[in-house]
This record gives structure tokens, sequence and C-alpha cells, in this order.
């Protein structure tokens, strides 16, 4: 080792010095405003002209695909509070932020805009993996996180508020329908590796158990995969009489497209998608999709008044070929969900919202919803559907009136054990 | 195949070394006998397999056929680095220094090749004797702290024979040490082969006849991967037609290939 | 001769250095934590395990010439070590992880076990990379694979253990990985004042870290990892396994990896497969080249640099971010290879020679092959 | 048996696809020593290319712009392999790791490109009428599209090993990999030679990327889901190695098929990497040793 190598050593921690000096400094700066107020995130954060609320959504990553246009529906859910005079009479400031289809990246943020930016409620996230980063987040902080996608259910925290379908409000009606209306014995699984199917895949399992269907198979494909020649042939060879999909968006393409060069097209094997909404089918194809049954509460094509006014808002703030589908509707019902406790509270405090939004109704774009006190998930309708040739949705069936969200299917029998 | 008193004490004994190359035979039954304490050359055209035959006796290329003996003991099928601890040390055509570190860094390690890996993580203290024998008679004295990387090519070659010194080992394989080398530079190494044969053997692939006819105690002959003239004395070689029209026949003469 | 050497004492620049270490961590112990934010200071110990996993990198790749692209299994395997152990201290009664019980196991899979105890999964979170990557790196380095080779062989090693957590969900908790975690030994993760115990923590282990690294890379071995780097043969030829070099580098790597992701999680309170993968795996490679590969302090002001720029900047640009990380990657890698530690030598030997304190000569540092 | 028949089956089809995205990569990986990360999104070129092209070309020209995207996305993903040697790979050959490190950030770019042009969301891109369905033989189904793939593959495949064996163009490539002063010295011009190489390898991309638009849809990530996998059929079947790729290509999806039929998808994957390690342990040098020693 020379000298001249020992004083680089010098120089270099030096400029270490420097950066952290910097990175102090820069800390410093931004934080020395918030450190005063930051005893209560919720009293600072209506004491000024605007009320700030955290938008956080997968920007970049694989996720973007599908976040990107929930987060243009929450920000159009909060331009119409605004244009109406906003809520409790201030101004809607969104704070946006990039979740980058990664998991820690969504908990960082989500402490971010809780503890810099104050945000009196953040809406987002999509996976199931940004949901549980972010839950201890927000359980911690005492801070509220409005999650719009329908997920495996068996969870229930106090600081969430879950606008999409839980469980017994998609994947049994589905299974239901498939039973009673086309008369399937056998049904064959096959999903992505994540936790959704897995878990979804796990209820299923012990519901076909109960009500005498029986489960042939269950197959997981990486997420992304386009090879399915081999599940394909297990899905043939098992005989079934549907197939049950929780495949993600893009590997859906080609798993039809190989059901369909194998022999099995629609008509002859149905299979049920809980993962595509009309969002994706612009994204896989609609002539590749036409005529396969999809569950979700919502489609574009849903009818009510309601409906019609945020498809017409939405086509005219983001283009006449943008879509509405369920999550992105979820999105904006938890906006204004979100606004009306507001209004009721007469406060942004998350505790007095919480109190505020028990039994809270409101006539979203997929109907009527209401709050469920208890576990904060919201009433839904389920909706059968079978995508068109345009790529929209037309329902072929629809529940009896909003269900009763039940993350954790303590009104079923054969759930027993499951939780 | 012979009795005679100067092949008894042989310190490497090669017997019908084979190389297939893919079916390409690079080396095709050479014999190859190396008395303790000479100095034995092994010549011939390009590709006649001479750097081959180095490469098999450590290790670096597996033979197909045939024995190597040092020592009496059979180098075939031993790793590299357990062939150096019996005492083989080799240079290459290019001399292969550490250039990012410095001249005695290069020395210290070539003399700590023994030490445990314990021991390795120990910081170096001051420099031991070996090594400063080595500086001493390789000459880079002056230079002992520079990176070797900007020494010149003749330095470069007398490290990598001070870092064989180090070692002391029993013999030394040197590819062609004065490739390349100004005349003065070869005058160099030629004295720092002499004081490295004084403690132990070496086997030396050369073009330079010049350098040969100075140095060698014997030498070997090869062409096309055969041995064409075993344990003959410098002036046997020049005197023999049939090397001549070898070198010749590869479109150069033997005097010109030290040019 | 070796006790004339000695008495000369630390050189000059031997005391600069020392005055350099002593200034790092007084800002990083004392400056930092009186200054920062809650949220920043968690920032800063998140980024300081990252400068931990870099130490390493600069250790195998820069000076032993392996490029580790799937250090995130090493980092991974250290923090799925700690988390299980704080998961089943978390279990309490029901004595199951929350994923476990909604994925349908009713029986803790029998690997789990030890990780009861905490003595075992501290030890484990090093041990465990450590032992893996000597494994495979006998394997690797025996058969002489290198280079590239070896390379594109860590990633792909790093995506199949990715996929190989996912898809198994109910022991490693899938695509979510191990969440939720709340206490370290006693620590409340949710206090703030807490949280300042786990900065400390990364903060002294990165020290510790650090020390050890350069112990390391100034001892023989050190120059001898250099060596193989540059004439793998010569060292074979000089009587030492090469193999074992290597493997030595890359398990010290390994293990350093695995540390950070043991501070990490208590830290961050998640590990998941998406930081193990492929994509962070060259990341990590990012921050240890826009530092300078070769040098300790360079890699570590790499990955603090780095992580903050890219923090600081995805909260204004998005989508810009990735321009940016490409461009400084390219930029950096083709014609800075030395990185921010390069251009640090090289404005010193300019300042040096202007004031005329130094002969003008060739640096050492400014070239591809330089050294620590 | 049917279902091991069915499997073998399975299996060749994934190795046309992995032997269709590895082929460019034994040029500029096998031939120039060049790891290019960016080779993956030379790949998502060739898939854009066919989505651009039906864009322009309408519904009722699909089969048209399908087959004409086949030499136009060879041109494309070629030219944008042309622009990357020239300005950044040029000036880093000798330095594998580093011409890793850099097209690694050459890759991010281009995925942000097409995500800013064509959008986040992915894109469809409809087949022609006659590569839908499939014919079924000995109780065994083949879809059109699998078995398009394949014979592009095999017809690609082909073509290159003209180009490499037979062609003076090729003899040139050949001799700058085996010794790149010597063939400098006979008066072959290196750089040129180069910049051909290159030009060829990213090019066999572009058209990998048209095939795969027949088996997903095309999105920015497409490339990454490749890369990786094409990076081991080379290593597996030795630098430069046109008939070593095409064995590990086929070994690799056999081996794929056959662990995914008894297990999961998930640990085929892992089972294939085990296999690799394994398969190294006693060829490091591939399944055909390379005449050069360079590289390694």
């Amino acid at each position: 080792m020379s000298t001249r190598e020992k004083g680089g050593r010098f120089w270099l921690l030096a400029i270490l010095a420097l950066c952290l000096s910097a990175f102090v400094a820069v800390g410093c700066g931004s934080d020395s405003k918030d450190e005063a107020s930051s005893t209560s995130a919720s009293a600072s954060s209506d004491s000024g002209d605007t009320i700030k609320v955290g938008i956080l959504h997968s920007l970049s990553g694989t996720m973007a695909i599908s976040e990107v246009s929930v987060r243009d529906s929450e920000l159009l859910a909060i331009e119409e509070i605004n244009k109406n005079g906003g809520v409790l009479g201030k101004q809607i400031e969104p704070v946006i932020e990039d979740g980058a289809s990664d998991w820690p990246t969504f908990a960082e943020k989500a402490q971010k805009l809780i503890s810099q930016d104050q945000v009196a409620a953040t809406f987002g996230g999509w996976t199931s993996a940004s949901r549980k980063a972010m839950l201890p987040v927000f359980e911690k902080n005492k801070a509220l996180l409005y999650y719009p996608v329908q997920y495996e259910g068996l969870e229930s925290s106090p600081y969430i508020f879950y606008t999409g379908a839980t469980t017994n409000q998609q994947i049994i009606p589905a299974l239901e329908y498939l039973q009673k209306e086309k008369g399937v014995k056998k049904l064959f699984l096959v999903g992505s590796d994540y936790v959704f199917p897995r878990t979804a895949n796990k209820e299923i399992k012990a519901w076909a158990k109960a009500n005498g269907m029986e489960v042939t198979g269950e197959e997981y494909a990486p997420l992304g995969s386009t090879e399915f020649s081999t599940i394909v042939n297990k899905v043939k060879a098992s005989n079934s009489d549907a197939v049950f999909n929780t495949l993600n968006g893009d590997s859906n393409v080609a798993f039809f497209k190989q059901l369909d060069g194998a022999g099995l097209p629609s008509d002859k094997l149905p299979v049920v998608s809980v993962s595509i909404a009309e969002d994706e089918v612009r994204g896989i194809g609609a002539d590749k999709v036409k005529g396969q049954i999809v569950a979700w509460n919502y489609y574009q094509t849903t009818p009510g008044a309601e409906n019609e006014k945020f498809v017409k808002a939405y086509k005219a703030k983001y283009g006449k070929n943008r879509v509405t589908d369920d999550p992105i509707e979820a999105g904006y019902v938890g906006v204004k969900l979100w606004a009306a406790a507001v209004e009721k509270a007469g406060s942004t405090d998350p505790e007095k919202v919480k109190a505020a939004s028990k039994g809270l109704t409101l006539d979203a774009p997929e109907g009527k919803v209401t709050v469920n006190g208890e576990n904060q998930h919201i009433t839904k309708t389920s909706r059968i559907g079978v995508i068109n040739e345009n790529g929209l949705i037309d329902t072929v069936w629809e529940s009896d009136g909003p269900i009763e969200p039940d993350p954790y299917l303590k009104t079923y029998d054969w759930a027993k054990g499951l939780s | 195949m012979t009795t005679e008193p100067w092949l008894i004490d042989e310190l490497l004994k090669i017997r019908g070394l084979e190389v297939d190359f893919d079916g390409f035979k690079a080396v095709d039954g050479v014999d190859v006998d190396v008395k303790v304490g000479e100095v034995h050359f092994l010549i011939g055209p390009n590709g006649a397999g001479k750097t081959t035959v180095i490469d098999c006796i450590t290790g670096m290329t597996k033979p197909t056929g045939g024995s190597v003996l040092f020592d009496e003991t059979e180098l075939r099928g031993k790793k590299e680095n357990e062939i150096v601890k019996l005492g083989v040390g080799r240079t290459f055509q290019t001399a292969s220094v550490f250039e990012a570190l410095t001249v005695e860094d290069n020395l210290d390690l070539a003399a700590s090749f023994r030490m445990s890996t314990l021991k390795l993580l120990r910081r170096r203290r001051g420099t031991s004797e070996t090594v400063t024998k080595a500086l001493e008679s390789t000459g880079l004295e002056d230079v002992r702290a520079k990176p070797a990387g900007t020494l010149s090519h003749g330095q470069k070659q007398w490290l990598e024979i001070g870092m064989l010194l180090c070692q002391d080992p029993k013999l030394l394989l040197l590819d062609e040490p004065v490739a390349g080398m100004s005349p003065e530079e070869r005058t160099r190494t030629g004295e720092l082969i002499r004081l490295v044969a004084e403690s132990c053997t070496v086997l030396c692939v050369e073009h330079d006849m010049d350098f040969l006819r100075r140095f060698a105690d014997r030498v070997t002959v090869m062409d096309e991967g055969k041995v064409i003239k075993a344990n003959a004395t410098v002036a046997e070689v020049q005197a023999d037609e049939r090397i001549q029209e070898i070198y010749i026949g590869k479109g150069r003469g033997i005097e010109e290939v030290s040019a | 001769m070796a006790t004339a050497m000695k008495a000369l004492g630390p050189t000059r620049e031997q005391l600069l250095a020392r005055v350099g270490f002593a200034v790092s961590a007084l800002l990083l112990l004392v400056v930092a934590p009186a200054f920062l934010s809650d949220f920043r200071l968690g920032l800063l110990a998140k980024f300081l395990c990252f400068a931990i996993i870099a130490v390493g990198i600069a250790i195998a790749w820069g000076n032993g010439g392996m490029l580790v692209l799937g250090q995130g299994l090493f980092f991974g395997l250290g923090g799925y070590c700690m988390a299980m152990y704080l998961k089943l201290a978390e279990a309490g009664s029901v004595g199951l992880p929350d994923f476990m019980v909604w994925s349908g196991r009713e029986t803790l899979p029998a690997f789990w076990k030890p990780f009861e105890h905490a003595w075992f999964a501290v030890g484990a979170a090093v041990i465990v990379p450590v032992i893996f990557a000597a494994l495979l790196g006998t394997l690797i380095f025996r058969s002489r694979v290198r280079g590239p080779y070896f390379a594109i062989l860590t990633q792909a090693l790093a995506a199949a253990f990715v996929i190989l957590l996912v898809g198994q969900q109910a022991i490693t908790g899938g695509t979510n990985g191990l969440t939720n975690i709340t206490t370290f030994f006693g620590l409340d993760l949710a206090d703030p004042g807490d949280q300042r115990v786990l900065y400390f923590l990364a903060a002294i282990s990165l020290g510790v870290v650090y020390l050890i690294a350069r112990q390391l890379l100034n001892s023989r071995y050190g120059k001898l990892l250099i060596a193989v780097r540059d004439a793998e043969d010569r060292v074979r030829f000089l009587g030492y396994s090469a193999t074992r070099v290597k493997v030595i580098a890359f398990a010290t790597a390994a293990g350093m990896a695995g540390l950070a992701g043991a501070l990490f999680v208590p830290i961050v309170g998640i590990i998941s497969p998406a930081m193990l993968g492929i994509v962070p795996s060259i990341e990590m490679v990012v921050w240890v080249a826009v530092g300078g590969r070769a040098s300790l302090a360079g890699a570590i002001a790499g990955a603090i640099a780095v992580n903050w720029a890219k923090s600081s900047l995805s909260e204004e640009f998005p989508s810009g971010w990735l321009y940016f990380q490409g461009a400084l990657f390219i930029a950096v890698v083709a014609f800075a290879p030395m990185g921010i530690a390069g251009a640090v030598a090289w404005a010193r030997d300019r300042i040096l020679e202007r004031t005329g304190r130094k002969q003008p000569g060739p640096t050492t540092t400014a070239t591809a092959e330089g050294t620590s | 048996m049917e279902a091991l028949l069915e499997q073998l089956v399975v299996g060749l089809s994934i190795g046309s696809i992995l032997l269709l995205v590895a082929l460019g990569l034994t040029f500029t990986f096998g031939q120039m020593g060049v790891i290019n990360m960016a080779h993956g999104e030379f790949i998502m070129a060739g898939a854009y290319t066919t989505y651009v092209l039906q864009e322009l070309l309408g519904a009722e020209n699909i089969t048209a712009a399908f087959l004409l995207s086949l030499p136009i996305a060879l041109v494309v993903a070629g030219l944008m392999g042309l622009l990357l040697e020239a300005t950044l790979i040029k000036r880093l050959y000798g330095r594998p790791l580093d011409t890793l490190l850099v097209t690694w950030g050459v890759a991010l770019i281009l995925q942000q490109v097409a995500r800013d042009v064509f959008g986040a969301q992915n894109v469809a891109v409809a087949s022609p009428a006659w590569l839908d369905g499939g014919t079924e033989l000995f109780g065994i189904d083949l879809p059109y599209n699998r078995l398009f793939i394949f014979a592009l593959a095999m017809a690609v495949t082909v073509a290159a090993w003209v180009v490499v064996g037979k062609l003076k163009q090729g003899r040139r490539m050949r001799a700058v990999m085996q010794n790149r002063q010597l063939a400098a010295a006979s008066g072959i011009g290196t750089a040129s030679v180069d910049r051909r190489t290159f030009f060829l390898g990213s090019g066999l991309a572009g058209i990998a990327g048209v095939a795969l638009t027949q088996l997903g849809s095309v999105g920015p990530a497409l490339g990454t889901y490749y890369i990786i996998d094409a990076f081991l059929v080379v290593i597996v079947g030795g630098l430069g190695q046109l008939r070593g790729a095409v064995i590990a290509a086929f070994s690799l999806g056999i081996i794929n098929s056959l662990s995914e039929y008894w297990t999961q998808a998930s640990l085929a994957k892992v089972i294939v990497f085990v296999c690799i390690i394994v398969f190294l342990q006693f060829r490091p040098q591939g399944i055909f040793a390379t005449e050069s020693r360079g590289l390694a």
C-alpha cells in the first residue's frame, strides 16, 4: 500500500463526510418546520388553506400497468370534490408518491406521506404485498389508508378502509354461479404465483369440499410467465368442467391462446377470471378474451345515473379510449367516502373519520354502498359478466342487492378453520 | 535406453507424454530427462509443443498419456498449486506479474506461499530477508515501492524470476525468458539465470541461439510434437543438419530466429 | 529491516485517514441524530445497511474481480433468518406466524423451529449466507467458472431463489414476504426513540464492518485477492489455491450482505422477495460502481449517495429517476470506471501537483485496474 | 406414456423459444465477448415493431403486418444494436464485466422509453388467423403458433449457420473472434466486422421479439423475462457455438417441461438452475468448447 493510496482514503472519507453533511442539511431544511408540529399529524393537516391527502401507487415498475389508472380516478374524484367547494370548505391537495412496484418502497413512502407531508388520509396500493407492507406503518401512526382493490380477505385493519371486494363478494358468488347456472362439477384452479391466488384457492377448495364440487387440479405460474403448455396439458387431462382463473393480467393472453390451441375454446371449457377487468382487456386485446367469464362488482356498462356521470367524466378527463373498471371505480369511491366522512365528522382526525364512517352510505357508480363499521369494508353487489368484442363487459348475472362484507368468512360454516 | 552416468540422477523424468487437443496431437510420445543442477534447454520451431510440455509439467494442461516424474513423484493429476509446493516454479511467455501491486508486495506474496490462510490475514510488517535478497539479485531495489505495472518489459521478467527465487524451487521452468528483450537486457537476464542455476535446476524454452550457446548445459530438440534429438550438447545441435533443415523448412534459419 | 519500518510509525497520510474516519464517525453518531428528523434518520439507517452490502461488494468485485450480481440472495438469507425469529417471537401463544395461519398451515415447519432462539437467528443471519456462499463458490470457482459466467450464474441464482420463496407461500410468506414486524428484542419499532437505537446499531455495525474489511484488504490476503483478480494463473503457479482465495472473499461479502439483511428487517419492518431479485441485486452493484469499485470508503459513499438521490429524486420525478439511474450508470462505468473515488483521487492529484507538493506521475487509482 | 410424449413436445416448443432468444447472443456474447443486458430490450423492440406495423396497416392486413415485421424488426433491432456498439460498447472491448453493467443501464432507459412512448399498459398484438387454433397428431395437441415458432427458430438457426459457416463475412467474424490481432494484421477491418456481428446479433433479437408477440401481450418488461434464460443457454451451449446453443436450448426446454409436469412451474425453474450448476462442474466450458482461449 503506497502512501499515496493512504491519502486517498482520507479524501474519500472527507467526501463521505461531505455527503452526509449535505444529507443532514437537506434533512434539517425540509424537516425543521415539520419537527415543531409533528406531535399530531391530523391536527396540523387541516390547519392551512388546503387539506393534503396522499396518493400512493406504483407509477413505475411492473405494477404501473394497473395502478396508474387508479391514480387517475382518485385524482378525478379529488378534482370533482374541489369543484364543489372541497371538504370542510377547504380544497384538497393531493401529494402523489411512487411505490415503484416495490413493497418496502410503499412502506417508506407511506411513512413519508404521514410524517413529512402530514396527509389527512392516503389512497393507494394494489397488490396484497404492498398493502401488507403499508399496514404496520398506518397502524403505528394511527393514520388512514383507503385500499381500492379486491383481495383475498382474512384481514381487517382498524386503519384501513377496503373499498374493493373481499372474497365473499366476488369469489364465492362466482363459484355459486358456476355450480347453479353452469352445472360445473369439476373445477381446475390456475393462478399466478403470489398471495392472492394461493389464498383465494385455499378458500375455493374449502367451499368446493362443502358444496360437492371436485377440485381437479391446482397450478401456479410465475408472475409474468407466458409458458402454459404444461398447465394446459394438465387441465386437458383432468377433464374438468371449468377453470377458475386467478392469473395476473399479462399472463392471461398466453393462457387463453394456449387453451385455444389445445382445442379448448371458451364455449367448450368455461373459464372464470377474477383479475381481468376492462383496463386489462385493453392491453390483452378484446379478440383474445371475447366470451370469457369474469366476476367483479362493477363494469363500465353497469347501469345507473351515477355511473354514466362517472364514465363521462373519466373519459372527458383522460381520453375517449380509456375505460373504467372495478378497481378504478373503487379508488374513486374511496376518495368520495373519505370526503363524506370528513364532512360528517367535521374534522380530518382519523378517529373521528372512522367513527363517522360507520354505516355511511354513498350512491356510487356501482350502486349503493354502505361502510361496515366493524370491518371497514363496504357492501357490494356481485356481478358476473362476459367480455364482448368491444372489450367491454356485459353483466349476465347479479346478486340480489349488495352483499355484506365478511373478510373472515365468519358467517360460512365451511370456512371454519380457515383463519 | 542408455546407461550413461550423467543420466542417473534425473530430477525430472518425462516418459511417453501425449497431449491430444480434439484429435490434434500437440505432444506425441515425448521423453525428456532433466538432471539435477543442470540448465536444460528445450528448443524447436513454433508449434513444436515445447510450451505444452511445460504446461503438462505444471498441471496447466492435462496430458492424455504418459508420465511426468519429478523427484520420484508422479505429477500427473496433481493441481497446479500442489505441484508448486513440491518445488516446481515457472514463468510465462509474457511476463505475468501483479501489476496493481508494488514490486515488494509481488515478491512478498511469492515468498509467503507456504503460509497458512490464517497467517495470511495478518498485515505485512517490514521486509523479509528472502525478499530483500531477491530485490538485490534482480536489481529492483530502486523500484521496490512502485506498482509492477509501471515496470519495463525486462524488469517485469526479472521480477517474475525474482518471485520464483523467493520460493526456493528445485526446478525452474522458464518459457522464453528473453523474447522481445534488448541485448543488454538479455545479458542481465542471463546473469540472473546463472545465479538461479546455482541453487536449482532449470528447464528453459528458448529460441535465441546466442543465449542458448552461452547458458545451456544440454539441449532437447522438438518438432511437431516429437523429440528429434535428446540430451545433446550445443555443439551437437549446431552440427546437426536435420535440425537446420527443420528450421529452414519452417522458413527461417536457426540463427535467424534469434533476431 | 522490519523494525526500521515500524519505527517510522504512522505516516502523515495514515493519520489523515484516521482523522477522516473519526470525522465520519462523529457525523454519523452525533451530528446526524441531532439534526435529522425521525423519518430521515430512519432512511439513513436503511442506507447504512445498504452501505454494509456495498463494502462486501467492494471486496469481492473491486478487489477480487468477481462481479457478484446475486448479493440480494445473501441479503435475503440474512434478512429472512432475522425476520423468522422476530415473527416467531411475535406469534406468541398461537405459535404460528400470521401468514402460515392464512395459508392454511397448522404446524410450524421443522426448519423454522431453531429460529425460536434469538442467538441462533442472529448467528444464522451471518453464518447461513457465509456457508451457502462458500459451498457455491467452491463449486463454481473450482470448475474455473469466472468473469461474466460467474456474474450471470449468481444472477440466475438470485432469480431462482426468489421464485422458490414466492412459490412456497405457506412457509416463506410468498410474495408478501415477512411483514408486520413490530418488535426487536424488546424494542418497540413504532417508537421513534427505539428506532434511534437501531440507527446507532446500524452505524456501529457499518464502522466495524469497514474496519474488518480494511484489515482484510491491507493484509497479505488482500494483496493476494488483487493478485487473483489481475493474474489468476500466476497466483496458482505461486502455489496458492486461487479457489480458496476467491471463496473467502465471496463468503465474506455474503456474510456482510447477510448482516445488512438482519439489520434491515427491524429498521424497515419487512423483508420480501422483491428486494432480493435481479434488479435489486444489480442496483447494489450500481452503488459500488458509482462510489468507486475498489475503494471501501467510495463504496460506502456510493451506497448512501445513490440511495439518497433515489429517495429524493423519485419523490419529484417518478419516471425521470429511471432515466437518471440508467444514464448515471452508463456514464460512470463507461467513462469513469473508478467512480466517485477515482474522480476524487484524480482531483486530489491535480491539486497536489499544482501546489507542487507532489511530482506529476501516472495515477494508479484512475484506471479500472486501480487498487484500494 | 402419452403424457411423457406430450411433455417432450412441450419441451421442444419451450426450447425453440429459448433458442430464438439466445441465438443473437451467441454472436454478441459468444463471439464478441460482449454481455449485452439490453438484448432483452432489443427483443422488446422487435415486439413493438410488430405492434406499430399492425397499427399502421390496419386490422385487415394483420398477416401482411406480421410477416413484414420479421425483416423490419431485424433492421430496427439491428440498428439499435449498431448504435449501441458504436457509442458505448466500442470503448469497452476487453472489459466484459463493464459491458454487462453499461448495457444494463441502457436496458433501464429503453424500458422507460417504451413505457413513455407506448404507455405502461401492455399493448395487444393480433395474431394472423392462420396462427390461431391448432391441430392434433397422435393425440398430441400442436398449436399452430407453437409450430410456427419452432419452424422460425429452425429457419433462423440454419440461416445463421450459413452466414457464419459458409459466407465470407462469417469467416471473417470467426477470424476476428479467434485472434483479433492476427485478423487485423491480415487485412480484415475488425471494427467493421464487429459492427456487422453486432448488427446481426441484435437483429436476431428483434426477430425473436416478433415471434414472442404470438405467445403473450407486449409490454415494456417483455425482455426481462427472457434475458437470463438466454444467457444460460449460451453458457451451457459453449461460447459462440451454434450447435451448442441448439442442444442447450432444447435440453433446458425438455428438463423444464418434464420437471414442471412432475412438480410445479416455480420449482421447475429452480431444478433447471441446479442442473446447470451441476453440469458446469463437469463441463465448465459448455457442451462444446470454444477454440479461442479468450474471454474466460
